[in-house]
């Protein structure tokens, strides 16, 4: 057992709270929020600069060889800053995609421009039937030709209404719930038939929702194995449970925080609120729940390259249900615990309760990966 | 001992629900069941229907134009009205400042603002909360002096809810700050038109703008809008907000949901089943429901007491404690039953004349930010926190 | 709606109240607690004469014409005192099958004397296998002659220690679980090949466990339809669901009063325990819990008499899921809010701790029920 | 970062198996397992097998006799002896007070007392606890006097566990009224046959007789069995409560728990299918197996800390909380999954030498007394709400 940071490691750290901390305040974050694109270019390119969109990526990649690890580091700092730039969508599942199925030709194309801010991706694999079913899938690819022709919906595309490339999760073969016959496709945002209806979601971040009407790929475009792409897809929707968890982390814990410090501040009956026992104990409460998703998180995350699937899928299971449970937990005590100032737009506090709430329902909820454990079990 | 309605209470139940179905249009239905905001205008027409049919301030006695409905009977009215889906009716006037108008008022205060609270002709808005007095509502600084005639408010109150709608506002205001803090206190109407009056929308983390600050500076309010004695308003504050409480259970309009939830259930799919079939989902949803009969033979149980004449005691703290948390818990499952389609936001599809395609199921628009929003009922009227300080000391002598 | 108690009903309230109190002081029912019997026949030769044993059968019966109502006051008194006599098991289960399916000859022959405290019944229903379920029976009646033969076990048969007669619930056509072909045997203590294993349960009560070697009983020991005897069984033990769950509203309250008061005298950090805010908000949800239960104890009872047999099982479920939610949490509370005192058998608490504990076990669980009122909904 | 054991913690894990293998009776194994009764024969001889494989004392310092395991040792050993059924150590000798010895005592306690604790031929017992003082440790009032070479001592200490075998017991005793609470405590260690201790077994509701009353009635304690400076006992008590922590999330223990509970819903059928298909158990099962996981490796994580040379801080606080809520929670849902024969009373059967038929499922006589008797710990060793006092004053600061 090692569950220390390398110095490369703890320097990362260092230096991705401490974007979080400065360069996203809450009126800088606020500010970021109106905007038209809801995220900041400058940022972006500064991630770019420092290595940050590279550096889970092999080396031959274009990477700075990193791993997990590392994208658990950044996630977390993101995490407490609530950062709204879309490394998750971008690095962990349509890049995760790519670094661990593309051939030469395909990561060649997409990963440098990617690593360099200067290419955006998003992985599009649920439907509107399909809740957290990675398996259940309508969308269509039909051979035709040397290439493919797809036609479907997909819902709720994070990072979509910014992505310049889609991997799309197609049907190739079998009925709408088999195990076999999924396949993923590279499909650009300019693609004939592609329609992209981008929008903002509840946590201030974006996604879209994908209508793809005939759409033609070539062969070149088939995303790691045809046919089984069901085994690709749950290793990548697995990273990305790792990476959210990792970000709930950073958010709970800032959530925990300032509430402790709300509560040594705010008075009523002529003390401060936090000498009341009842606040007190569900303080205690919460930073147990911080500390239990922390151990969860790494969890999860040192078991994303365990070989035996099973095993690396109910780890990740339990990871997402325990980071479901705490912030729940996390995030409702604290809007209470505020009060009425708890529930306004202006203080980060329900920020910071949206985003985990939203962080539950990403990639399947408590109650779903509460099941696919006992499934697995 | 029996279940049923009696006759007479099946007589006015049947009364309720002609009234509704000849008074309630299909576009307002639609609206209300989707959690769709209604406007000031839309609310105010219904309010004015109740109280053509006589179904309006159901509390109030006869003499001040109300039909004094029977406990049992307010409960089979807000059922009824809450399981058809009809508007939320705005509180402020009708069930609270006038009862304490009725109670405590001048015979002027009453001649000048019952019939106009009975006739919806103004909209009231409630000016307890500021921003240092929260839960500690007895700490309140907005201060007023008297000048002649007339009281000089200044200070702010906070948590207004539909301030930007109000004719009105009842205040609590201190006037005699030597005094201990719950004795200093006064209760004053004030017109919202009076020069000094500001209100300022705070917008809410669901991305509503429902509630407002109330800035008040030297505004002029004659002695004659005084309720009762001066230095006495903490007593008709407590009286306010006991009457407020009971209604806070809202088991009708719980009901209504669990209701929706069970359609859409039966809409959404889980693991190639409707979630209607799902084990795990029916038995969180037996679990619910169960907690709302409990609730519900809970606040029968209180009512049928109070029918019989006996006094209210700790029974509201009580409905308000699991009244919010059905309401928060039922506002969850229904923003769990909807899954990924929780996450897109679309504030203008909660608005009046929004007709573009919806993302996902049309009902999902309105799941979240209603979650979001919910999480207030346990903070407002006397936190949760609050009702179980009440209990232990009143109930439990602790 | 009238939730109101009729005069006699009050009066029988005082008086079994006023019993619990006087007769069943702590030191009073640890001495019958200590006794071979483990109940005290005085008592129940006291509720035979005060009506007590009669009051929910017919006059027709012997009885004073009561009915559920009556059962639950008494059954709530008992809770109040944690009575010992076995009320539940003679009354409720045994004298409550026979009130409602025996025919002339079979209720004159038992229930005057049952009545007259002469003599005692019991339900034998549940098996090793079945658990909660009533259709579940392996236990076989064969037609014989003009009678039949009985073979086989029955499970933690509520007062069967004491029992002179029971209603054995076998199988006389269908499989294990189908729902037709149970069928009611009044079967005496003395018949041969009955084995009866008496045995005291962890919350003072008593049982039996059944053995039953080629019992023969006559075809009038039938009772009830043959071959229909499950929806009578179902009945019967709504009843018995109604009458315990009363006895847990009793007891809770009780016990929650006795947490109260002392919290108000137990000094720790030189003050009343009942100062520090966070036993008093557990406190008020012991109240909150109690409250709830003994409004669904009365939604229970009322539900009784209900013709649609859906209707009424799905209330009882409701009744016995609230109970039992309850009463984990207000034993559990009580015990921890006494500390070190609660776990001893010299104070009352853990006793009441235990029934209720077992309470939540008798005719199914919280668990088992919430699943039968979905399947009900 | 890697989860997996070292080289060297590897080998030590295959050397604990080894001893366990050849050292451990499958009879000890299978009481252990049914949650029957030990003798204190059958304890100690296990004790003293520890002992000799230098596997006792896990914590001690080489210099005390002790093996001086690192935390992910201890950790390992713990769940391997755990998860084979092997007796419970009697911690109030060689968990408790030896640290203590060690640490503050004087050079002739540490001669005279450490060599018997690590062979298991000194029983100890805890002497903290009072009638009038149970969270309020600091509050106790057994008074000792100085009198010559002694303190005279005269007081009661009670749920002292296992005081029927104990020949030592070390107390906290009042020997300055005067000062402050927690500056007037001495720690001192007194022979059990000293004249004037009596031993008055206490029954609790699971009908088990394992905690006392100890009655000290004019007890004569020669000074030189004071442990460290007369008045400083608070400072050593509070250094022994963080050392008993520690050990109480009792992970591996749980782990064997949630075995035996898949074992049982092997056994156990429902509505006609065995326990373990119950979706409903599944479900209630995955839910414990994830706490426990969490609780596992956040202890890991803590160790790891301590590895490192960390200082632990709240750790132990957390993991005495989330450790005896994981094991009540386990010990109800085994009381849960053999339904209705959680209610026959076979004292007896959980005794050594019982060999009737068993009513029901052999396995189910010690479920209902087990869950019982673990309401305890939430009670004990400071109960969780002092826990929660500690983490919220130390921690967060409030």
């Amino acid at each position: 057992m090692d569950l220390s940071l390398s110095e490369e490691q703890q320097l990362l750290k260092d230096q991705v709270e401490r974007f979080a901390r400065e360069a996203y305040a809450f009126e800088t974050r606020r500010r970021v929020l109106r905007s038209e694109a809801g995220f900041e270019p400058a940022h972006w390119k500064q991630f770019a600069e420092l290595g940050w969109l590279g550096v889970a990526f092999a080396e031959a990649d274009g990477g700075l060889g990193g791993g997990p690890v590392e994208t658990g580091i950044i996630m977390e700092a993101f995490g407490r800053g609530l950062v709204l730039e879309p490394f998750l969508p971008n690095v962990v599942l349509g890049g995760g995609a790519l670094a661990l199925a593309g051939d030469d030709a395909q990561k060649k194309a997409l990963l440098p421009d990617l690593i360099a801010g200067k290419t955006k991706l998003a992985l599009a694999y649920a439907e509107r039937q399909s809740r957290y079913d990675l398996a259940d899938c309508l969308t269509q690819a039909a051979a035709d030709g040397g290439g493919f022709v797809v036609s479907g919906h997909k819902a709720v595309v994070y990072g979509g209404n910014l992505a310049d490339h889609f991997v799309v999760v197609a049907r190739t073969k079998g009925n709408q719930r088999a195990k076999t016959g999924l396949s993923l496709f590279l499909v650009p945002r300019t693609a004939k038939g592609l329609t992209v209806r981008g929008y903002r979601t509840v946590d201030g971040l974006g996604a879209a929702d994908l209508a793809l009407d005939k759409v033609r790929v070539e062969k070149s475009a088939v995303l790691g194995p045809l046919d089984g792409g069901l085994a690709l897809l749950e290793r990548v929707v697995d990273h990305g449970i790792a990476a959210i968890c990792s970000e709930a982390v950073g958010a709970m814990a800032v959530l925990t925080d300032m509430t402790v410090q709300y509560s040594k501040t705010r008075k009523q009956f002529g003390r401060p609120i936090g000498g009341f026992q009842v606040l007190q104990h569900r303080m205690v409460d919460m930073t147990i729940a911080v500390e239990e998703a922390r151990s969860m998180a790494l969890y999860g995350t040192l078991h994303l390259d365990e070989r035996n699937a099973k095993t690396r899928k109910r780890a990740l299971s339990a990871t997402k249900v325990q980071i479901g449970r705490s912030a729940r937990l996390v995030g409702q005590e604290a809007v209470q615990i505020h009060g009425g100032m708890g529930m306004t737009d202006e203080l980060a506090v329900g920020h910071y309760f949206k985003r985990l709430t939203m962080i539950d329902v990403a990639f399947g909820n408590a109650d779903w990966h509460q099941r696919r454990f006992a499934d697995l079990s | 001992m029996h279940l049923n309605l009696t006759r007479s209470q099946r007589a006015f139940q049947a009364r309720v629900r002609k009234f509704v179905d000849e008074n309630h249009p299909p576009e307002i239905r639609a609206k209300v069941e989707s959690g769709l905001k209604l406007g000031r205008a839309e609310t105010i027409a219904w309010q004015k229907k109740l109280h053509a049919a006589g179904l309006y301030a159901p509390a109030w006695p006869k003499q001040w134009g109300g039909p004094a409905l029977k406990p049992i009977e307010r409960y089979v009215l807000d059922r009824e009205l809450a399981l058809n889906s009809t508007p939320a009716l705005v509180p402020f006037g009708v069930t609270m400042v006038g009862p304490v108008i009725y109670t405590f008022g001048s015979q002027a205060q009453k001649d000048r603002f019952l019939p106009r609270i009975l006739n919806s002709d103004d909209w009231w808005c409630q000016g307890y909360s500021e921003p240092g007095s929260g839960s500690d509502l007895a700490s309140l600084k907005t201060r007023a002096v008297r000048e002649g005639d007339h009281y000089v408010v200044n200070g702010q109150k906070t948590w207004t809810t539909l301030a930007q709608y109000a004719d009105w506002i009842f205040c609590l205001v201190r006037t005699d700050p030597a005094a201990k803090q719950q004795e200093g206190i006064t209760f004053l109407l004030i017109d919202m038109k009076t020069p000094g009056v500001t209100v300022r929308p705070i917008v809410t983390m669901d991305g509503g703008a429902e509630i407002n600050d109330v800035f008040l500076d030297n505004v002029k309010v004659p002695v004659e809008n005084r309720v009762g004695e001066e230095n006495q308003g903490w007593t008709y504050a407590k009286f306010l907000l006991v009457n407020e409480r009971f209604g806070t259970a809202q088991v009708g309009r719980s009901q209504r949901q669990m209701l929706r939830l069970k359609q859409i259930a039966q809409s959404e799919i889980v693991g190639g089943r409707k979630l209607e079939e799902d084990e795990n989902f029916r038995l969180k949803l037996a679990k619910t429901e169960i907690e709302l009969l409990a609730l519900e033979y809970t606040e029968l149980r209180y009512l049928a007491q109070l029918d019989a004449g006996k006094q209210p005691g700790a029974e509201a703290n009580i409905l308000k404690i699991r009244g919010t948390q059905m309401q928060q818990n039922l506002s969850e499952l229904l923003m769990e039953a909807v899954g990924y389609y929780a996450n897109p936001s679309l504030p203008k599809a909660l608005e009046h004349g929004w007709n573009e395609e919806p993302i996902g199921p049309a009902y999902a628009a309105s799941l979240a930010p209603a979650y979001f929003n919910w999480r207030k009922s346990s903070i407002y009227g006397g936190s949760n926190e609050i009702q179980r300080n009440i209990l232990s000391k009143f109930v439990l002598g602790l």
